[in-house]
């Protein structure tokens, strides 16, 4: 990490780009040169497709490939999380077969963790993977599945013996999504998007060698998919790409980035918009109300600092200190910067708030944040889950008592 | 505030706190009658609809209730009872979401008539609401969305028989499907209260164009209406425009509070209904404290605004002088709260609170606009600062 | 409590009292004089001091003595709380030594239920009576015990099982609190008053025929207490009185009256003073300041709301429909009023809120106020107690799973 | 706001967001230094005595930590480092309540002279609050409790020697021990900001009446000041005093929160402490979720504050244009979370967290009493509005 080494891979990685940036190429040609020089993924290890260079310099490479908008690997959607996972825990064979695919974009990938009986209590799965010969024949359904329309294959978490105790009856596979026992259905929401799936799985098979770990250690491997989640959910931006960003290449990544951020429409509404309170507050002559201006002062103060706080647990991080608490507390601050935001544009947009779609403010963005907002506290984990972790993990509180313990079939469920 | 404090303490002792045995029985009626007929399945089929009511349930409740003129005087072919009653069928109807005219015929439009109108207008307008007949609206904010009834800009310019209204109403409930209209307008030159009027014009009067408004709650159908020259009749008199207008709004307010309390009591028995099926981690989660919390706070909530909504209906039942002032304390009380209630039921049912064919977001939308209809909560609570002369 | 009745007993209270109240008697000459006719508490049974009438007709009982201004038994302090008590559970020869001295406001009692260890959780009290010959032998301490300064006789619960689970090995006594092994000493609180005492027993004594109940059944009779405790904190008034209360007998009532009250001195301000709320916002101008006029509208309407919801729940009781669930609410609701009253009286106030004594404004009121609210949240049971009462009894939601059951021995205690 | 957007984002890559190992170093040395010297059995004791100091804790301060002019630039005697530094001495002295007249001499006092002093007032002044051999305060806001300087009443009346002051200050912080008086007045006949200007006496002057005022917060005294004529010097120019008037509030809003940052983490610790250690129903209540969840909010609260607080200090140290918002913010943040920790901290303690002997009042009080000195937050919450230009 010495100054000394991260200039010349700076060196290296722009004579390497030099050579061989062209932004006429293919998309997928162009990532299999990443992959192949290792430059796509420089903090992975040389033998599969990266370069074995320290985190902090991988930051140094990927902002050299911005300087000249060099394009990188397939990074969007559950792609990376799979990758991630597969790197650390799958067989070489099972990396062969996949990690290569998943840089290049040729293959896309959804995440089937969740279940509608185990939502927050998400080892309480009771989709079933059975052995028979070399199959391992799965049924049951998962939800909450963000892309599984478009993806080619899926990271399953099935359960394999209903005798152990909950956590450790349960496998992981790779899945093909695109065979006959699997149905994937859009599951609609209070706001009129769909950007989940519901997944239903009738008999559907899994090649025996596509278990990823151990029989029954497919827990441990999850958490691997989760923590890297969850650092996602840190919202670590990309350096921004400059350049005019004209040429084959743009094109097919721009296809590439529609189909993967079609669940996400939504998305910035539903985060509340707090860029927007001011403007609006100004373009309705709700500035002038002293009672508005408390409220967007309350929640600009709240919204601040927690963009602060999580670039304080970003900077005590790169110097290299060990981290403190501000990094778990982003979603909860989230969520509450969200409901702010709901509450503040109600006050800003009075009466019209009630109005949708064209009828409404800003063509309906508005009405959209306000029956967006209360998915915030729930997604990605419930704010009553985010206070267990932060009491448990950050403040070392006493662990919640258990009452799932013993073989899981013997465990209440739903 | 001591010669105030002494009137609100004898009109306490006027001020029932509890329904009569009748009262209940009547509640019950109503409650059975809406079980069998408004399930979430026939509302969630009406709010798809243009006009977005059942006709045949509207009959129903018109002939064998009795409801749209519950709280109209007999003499003029109602039920002859008042706002604590009218209270009952509001909050009944807000616990199961009826899809239906009510608000709009019998709190607005009814409401409107009988504070305004003249006794020859009142014999020939009323009956034909309360035996649900006919079906009325008042038309009084416009697009700017202010409550306040000085700020009306609708014109109504007087001619050889009459007047003609000019100008543009929105935020009008049931105004795509309303029979008569009751419309808010100002002689031209005036401003704030003075020169206000009320004035009635039959929907299909030459002049008007009317146009459902993308509601966020789809439940309760608003329309915006434009007048081009309409002819119209003045109800009442000018003079007295100003107050009536605002009686009738205080009367909705207590009205659509009532409705609101009826909504959060149905989202707080919805959740805790689920926390006690819903099993994660082994147990309920209705046995987690962030749960049990949660409800205990909901039933706190909800009881509160429960007895603000109750206490102003009784208290303009007696016409007791501080109603007014209790109709903004209601209605600030129970937007906060129904909001609240449904926000909260969302979150306890977790993923599947937030989709579609889960029920909940139904009443977190009729919550979230009748948090802003008739006026957001902020503008009660100044009101209800002014009318306490603080 | 058919109005013929109640009719009757009006009348004939109203001859009764013509023929007897003289506001020239002594104190303890009159109230021997109710005890002997009943009339101090006529719901009492005939046999102690009663007439055996129903609650109802009671009430029209004690509006007849409020008419003419006549005093009643004495009810002050834990005095009623130790005689309903005692009424339900004790032995005859218990009830004969103190009820009526109860009655007649000779002895002051205090209730020795709390202790440092054992608050939210009473049940958990490690005051020990251990058995040796005629007497059991208290040690231990109590604390949170009102007045026991001026008490008399202290009710009692102590651990006499300890191999029992826990609510099962207290018992319940009658102890003499003027005797040598108990040391009453007051408990400084944060608002520099002290209503309350510690109390510490050192061998102290209690006679064998001072049990309540039987042996380890005393948790069953404690319970009995604390329910007239919430029935009392429900808070129904009793009908004023009128008449120019002139006369000896007024006197020795407020000598009485004045003892009683001193802990509670400083309970007006510790509930917020929400009536001040107004009157000090007109006379600091701040009425004019539009946030400060949204939060006293909050405030009000919370107010407001749950002094209507207290009186809903009475009202509904009085019509002999069952009681909903608003009588169990007022506690929680009291505690959101006086942390109300203390942001709204801060925001009134301004940079004064600080001073305090002579120099603080209304004679130091409001400083009291501010340093007095944190209690409302805390005593006589915590919010937190407060929200699983209401969620399992009133919601009927699934109760705490127990940590404390097994031998007392065992459990895991301070 | 796209300009100053911009301006945000510019200056964000000049704010630091992580403490130099400098910076922590020095934190760590001030901690240690505290946990020495200001036990909360120090702090009780010096809270009951009239001067509420140690003279001796004050001369170590100032001698083997050099704090007292941490701040002030080395030419006038002082450690030359900014607002982060004094942040961090201000945060570890609201973690352990430390009682001496730091505040009041090195940010009050001596930021009023950097920021309106002469070279030469500077070069006179500075060197000896610096070493700590004279403690000095500003009198500002008078018995209104305004903190607007525009509100200023106090009149200097120029004489042939300089100026006499009249008038009434309050809530001056160690008004009572301070050896030197900043006053700020207004030439008569002035208003607003206008005519304002900041004047130095020594306290022993004639014409200067002193007096404790009872606060609820007995750890840091308050004092009224009464002139009757008093002799006093103009600092710097009458020109630009309104301009450092603001400047010092601001700095010292900044100190402030830094201050009251550290006040909420401790009862933070003490919160999660005790609910690891109390036993009740046989498991620590910090197994309960009521509890678990209170203190992860806590937490985040805290952290938030901190990251305004912190954030306001380093904007300020680098001269960000937005610093004096960012000041206002900090200071609502901080009063906000403060008193929430406290009182939650006093909830989780349960009845012996009211007692006098548990020592969570003392910083009840310091949070309640910050909470309103300097301003209270509404009124930091509408000047930061006003310096956002919305």
């Amino acid at each position: 990490m010495s100054n000394v080494s991260e200039a010349e891979i700076r060196a290296e990685v722009r004579e390497w780009l030099k050579a061989n940036w062209n932004p006429e190429r293919s998309l997928v040609e162009w990532r299999n040169m990443l992959a192949d020089s290792g430059w796509g993924m420089p903090q992975w290890p040389r033998e599969w497709y990266g370069r074995g260079l320290p985190v902090g310099v991988a930051r140094a490479v990927e902002e050299e490939f911005a300087a000249i908008g060099a394009v990188g690997v397939a990074k969007s959607g559950v792609r990376l999380l799979a990758a991630a996972t597969l790197l650390e825990h799958a067989s070489d064979d099972i990396k062969k077969r996949f990690l290569r695919r998943i840089l290049t974009g040729e293959d896309s990938w959804c995440q089937l963790f969740s279940e509608p009986g185990s939502g927050s209590d998400l080892a309480g799965a009771t989709t079933r993977a059975d052995l028979k010969g070399d199959f391992w024949i799965v049924n049951g359904q998962k939800v909450w599945t963000t892309s599984a329309h478009h993806a080619d294959y899926g990271i399953l978490l099935a359960r394999t013996d209903w005798d152990a105790p909950k956590h450790e009856g349960l496998s992981f596979f790779v899945i093909d999504i695109r065979q006959p026992g699997v149905d994937v259905q859009p599951l609609r929401q209070m706001n009129g998007h769909a950007s989940f799936n519901q997944v239903f799985f009738t008999d559907a098979k899994v090649p025996k060698e596509n278990l990823v770990g151990k029989v029954n250690e497919g827990w441990k491997v999850a958490m691997t998919t989760l923590a890297h989640e969850r650092r996602g959910a840190d919202g670590l931006a990309s350096p921004s790409r400059r350049g005019p960003r004209v040429g084959r290449i743009y094109a097919e990544e721009r296809a590439e980035l529609e189909i993967a951020n079609q669940p996400y429409t939504w998305y910035p509404q539903r985060a509340g918009r707090v860029d927007l309170i001011i403007e609006r507050a100004k373009e309705t002559g709700a500035n002038r109300d002293p009672n508005v201006r408390q409220e967007i002062a309350r929640l600009m103060i709240l919204a601040r600092s927690a963009e602060w706080t999580a670039r304080r647990a970003r900077a005590t991080q790169q110097q290299g200190r060990p981290q403190g608490p501000e990094g778990s507390l982003g979603k909860l601050a989230a969520s509450h910067v969200a409901r702010g935001c709901s509450r503040v544009h109600t006050m800003i947009t009075g009466t019209a708030a009630m109005l949708t779609g064209s009828d409404g403010p800003r063509d309906g963005i508005i009405a959209e944040i306000l029956v967006s907002v209360p998915a915030v506290s729930i997604a990605g984990g419930t704010d009553e889950i985010q206070r267990n972790i932060i009491a448990e993990r950050v403040l070392g509180l006493p662990k919640e008592p258990r009452f799932d313990t013993g073989p899981f079939r013997n465990v209440r469920r739903n | 505030m001591s010669r105030s404090q002494q009137a609100n303490q004898e009109s306490a002792r006027r001020v029932r706190f509890a329904f009569t045995d009748e009262q209940e029985q009547f509640r019950a009626a109503v409650r059975r009658f809406l079980n069998d007929k408004s399930p979430t399945t026939e509302v969630r089929r009406l709010m798809e609809t243009d006009t977005g009511y059942d006709p045949s349930v509207w009959r129903q409740m018109s002939d064998e209730l009795a409801l749209p003129g519950i709280h109209i005087p007999e003499q003029y072919g109602g039920g002859g009872f008042g706002m604590v009653e009218l209270g009952i069928v509001m909050e009944e109807f807000g616990r199961s979401l009826l899809c239906a005219p009510f608000f709009s015929t019998a709190v607005m439009a009814a409401g409107a008539i009988l504070n305004a109108g003249t006794e020859a207008q009142k014999s020939s307008l009323l009956p034909e609401l309360a035996r649900g007949a006919r079906m009325a609206t008042l038309a009084l904010t416009e697009p700017d969305g202010d409550w306040d009834p000085g700020k009306i800009e609708t014109v109504a310019a007087r001619d050889a028989d009459g007047f003609r209204l000019n100008g543009t109403k929105s935020y009008v409930v049931d105004g795509h499907i309303a029979d008569l209209l009751i419309v808010a307008a100002r002689v031209a030159g005036t401003s704030g209260r003075e020169g206000l009027g009320l004035f009635t014009l039959k929907a299909d009067a030459a002049g008007i164009e009317r146009r459902l408004l993308k509601s966020m709650d789809p439940t309760r159908k608003i329309a915006q209406i434009q007048f081009r020259g309409a002819r119209a009749d003045l109800l009442g008199s000018l003079d007295t425009a100003a107050a009536a207008i605002e009686r009738t709004l205080d009367q909705a307010a207590i009205a659509l509070a009532n409705e609101m309390v009826g909504g959060a009591q149905t989202m707080l028995d919805s959740a805790v209904a689920y926390s006690k099926l819903r099993v994660q981690f082994g147990r309920e989660i209705g046995s987690f404290q962030a749960i049990k919390h949660k409800l205990a706070d909901m039933l706190l909530e909800v009881e509160l605004a429960k007895s603000a909504a109750y206490y102003a209906a009784q208290a303009a039942a007696v016409e007791d002088p501080e109603w007014p002032a209790l109709a903004c304390l209601a209605k600030a009380a129970a937007s906060e709260t129904y909001l609240n209630a449904a926000a909260n039921c969302i979150q306890i049912h977790g993923g599947i609170g937030f989709t579609w064919d889960n029920d909940t977001h139904l009443w977190f939308k009729r919550a979230k606009s009748s948090e802003v209809f008739l006026g957001q909560p902020s503008y009660h609570r100044e009101l209800l600062m002014q009318r306490w002369g603080v």
